[in-house]
Formats: C-alpha cells, structure tokens, sequence
C-alpha cells in the first residue's frame, strides 16, 4: 500500500511517502490509522487528532469507513486550504 | 482548462487565450488570488505552497466540470501555483466566459469557492516567528457549502 | 480610479497597477465585457458606443464611491471605452482589490450591474439589417435595483 | 439653455445639441418637452414616447417635474445603456 502525507502531517511524520504491508485487521482508513498510529511517537502525534485529518484513497477524498486494500495509494493530510 | 504550475502566469494574456476560445462571450470575469504580507495579524514574508500531484489535477478538473454543468460557459480556465512565493505574488487564476455576465460572474466566484476547500494544497508561511501552517477556514468551508446544491450561491444563506 | 477612452486597454498591465496599488490585497477580482457578434438572434458586425462626455466620468466617479462605500477594498478601476468596436474587441473594465476576496467579488459585481443602467452611454448596432440601437434590457435594471439597499446582492432577490 | 440629445433621440432630432431659450411657460421638464415638441414633427416623435425618455439636469439624473431655468444644461435621451 503506498502512503502519501500532506501539510503537517507529513512534516510531524518525517516522510512525504511510503510503501507499508499493514496486517489483515486493517481493513478501511479507520483500522490504517489505527495501526500507523503505533508504529511510533511520531505518528501518534500527527495522526493523533483525527478531526483534523481528511483522507484520500486512490486520489478521491474518503471517509474513515472506506475500505483500503494492498494496491491502493492513501493519502492522509490536514484540510485543504487552496485558492 | 486547468493548469497546476510553479511558475508564474500573465494574467493578460490568459484572458485573451480564453476570450479567443469563447467567440459568442460577451462576458468574462475572473478572479486572481495574491500572497498577502500579513495573516492574522502577523507578518508573512514569504508563502510555500505544496499539493497531492495527481489529485490536484483531477479535484480541478471536477471544480472545472462542475461549473460547466451549472452554468452556460464558453471557456473556463483554473490556474494555481504551487512551491515558495513572496507577498505580492500571484496564487491561483479562476477566469470564466459567457454570453451572460451573470453566468460569469456566478461560475467565478464558485470556481475560486470550491478551489479554497477542495483543491489538495498546504500552505506553510514563514512569519518573524518562524515557520506557520495556513489553518483550513470554517468561513472557507461555508462559502463551499453555499453552493452545495446547483443554482445555490453564497448571497442564497 | 476610473477613465473613459476610445482606446483599447491592457487589462494584464490594468490588473498589475492595480494590485501594486493594493498592498495587502489578497483578492482581485475582475470583469471584462467584449462587443458579441450577435444580439437578439441577429449577426452584428460593429458596434457604436455613444456617451456623455462629462456625465459619463461623474457617474462612474459616484459608481466608484459607492463601491468604497459598501466594501473594504483596497483599489477599485472602471474603464469603459467609447467609439466604434466590432466583435470580440474589449467595451469595458471593473476591477477591484480587497484583503477579502468576497468583498472583491461582490464589488466587482456592483459595478458592471451598476454601470449597466447608470451610465451613460448608448449603443448602435450594425447588423445585416440596417443600424439598430440596443434597448436597455429590464433584467439589467432589476440587476440593478437588487443593489439598491447597502449590502444587498442578486442571490437575495 | 443648453440642450443635449443622445442616442436615438439625438438621431430623430437630427442635432447632438443646440441652445434654446425657452418661454416663461417652461418651468420644469416636463413643460420643456411640450414646449420643444411643438417645434417640429422630429421633435415630436423624439419626444413622444416619454415612458422611454431620461432626462439630466446639469449632468445629474432628474425626474419630469425638476425645474429648469435659463442658465440649465439638460440632455435628453433614451434608457441608458453602459457596460
């Protein structure tokens, strides 16, 4: 599965991208957040207040409820902020 | 038309592109949004914009198809910058034409409305106290919502 | 600022003095209305644009102030031009800066439906069928009229 | 009094302006386009439709009943049509 981060996410993460092989349990964006988020201090704190956080998979903004599997790209960033 | 570049654009010339692409316009209007050398009261010398390459494409090119579907228009055109600029320098161009001024003037004022809360950019500004995420704003999002529902626009709430 | 001419404008070149006028405007916000080569169905092939030298500076002037007036804007320019244009070539600008881009919006709004009923100018058409004035359209006028109370818009009517 | 005439009210009248000196009768507009109504059959027709008529006073926009005097610039002309 290929992560991608935005904004302070990214920054409080350290990487821009990333390719993971998470567990069977992780089934949508809700369990994937889950999981990253005890990888490591880093990744509890950026992805620690989940308010904040929009997601996209395979490029189209999601809920926290869409499925994710191994070919998908998934993209977690603040909320935008174009224009 | 979308465009998503670092470099800088001439706003004159863009809308003559779309004005020769629109015969029949009688109408167009357009909208360009500049770095400002201030944001909530502090000084910001200097403004990074990054984006999701990719997504930024299709989310504009929806904003694009969306306006289109709403609206009579005879060109559109979308073009937002990323990478580091300086107070003064130009952000992002909406433009659109129309045989109706309205139409044109309604499709803008959408374009660069969705563009605030749909289109996947950061913005990181570098302030005397260091470097300061652009937090999302709660205005921005009710600015997008106004114009949920088509025909709907922001004087409508 | 505003000005009336029978050249034609830059409006790239307009929109940079504009902001240059403007620091700490984030917002510009622009119309262009072009000669259509049609009318009513019927082909057009020029169009003379008769005004009231004197009257015509007055009432854009007051236009202007009102604008300022209604809205935070940084800068505001009207120019409208005069004479014999034919198809696609450029009648008139509004532009308007604003640290608020739906101040700059609405503003620029104002101005052309404003401009549409209040100035004085009167167009002659040149069509297949001989020279034909063009009456003034009564959705302008309820354009118009729907500024009439300070910080109306169209999308209350 | 000096007259201005624009639009199609300037080309039925066949003058863009003239000085006119009218009698101690016309005291407003409305006393004005009778009186220069019965100049001509052109004036007539210019003038006949007073529904599609704008008039200003000194270059400020005015209704029928403004009074006009000697020293006066008023136009005459059709809905206004700028933008």
């Amino acid at each position: 599965m290929q992560m991608l981060y935005f904004g302070w996410v990214r920054q409080r993460i350290g990487v821009p991208a990333e390719t993971v092989a998470p567990p069977a349990g992780v089934i949508d964006v809700e369990t994937l957040i889950d999981w990253l988020s005890g990888r490591s201090d880093a990744y509890a704190e950026a992805l620690g207040n989940r308010e904040a956080l929009r997601v996209a998979v395979n490029q189209e903004l999601c809920e926290f409820d869409s499925p994710v599997g191994a070919g998908d790209e998934v993209a977690l960033f603040p909320p935008m902020t174009g224009g | 038309m979308i465009r998503v570049q670092q470099e800088d654009f001439d706003v004159g010339a863009e809308l003559d592109r779309l004005s020769a692409e629109a015969t029949g316009a009688g109408a167009v209007s357009c909208f360009v949004g500049l770095v400002r050398d201030f944001s909530g009261g502090g000084a910001v010398s200097a403004m990074t914009l990054e984006h999701y390459p990719g997504m930024t494409e299709r989310q504009l090119a929806d904003i694009e198809a969306e306006a289109r579907s709403r609206w009579p228009l005879e060109a559109v055109l979308i073009v937002h910058r990323y990478g580091r600029l300086e107070p003064g320098e130009r952000i992002v161009l909406c433009a659109t034409a129309s045989a109706h001024r309205r139409a044109a003037i309604d499709a803008c004022s959408f374009l660069i409305d969705w563009l605030k809360t749909r289109a996947p950019f950061w913005k990181l500004e570098e302030t005397p106290g260091g470097e300061r995420w652009v937090d999302a704003d709660p205005d921005d999002a009710l600015a997008g919502e106004r114009w949920a529902a088509p025909g709907a626009g922001p004087g409508d709430g």
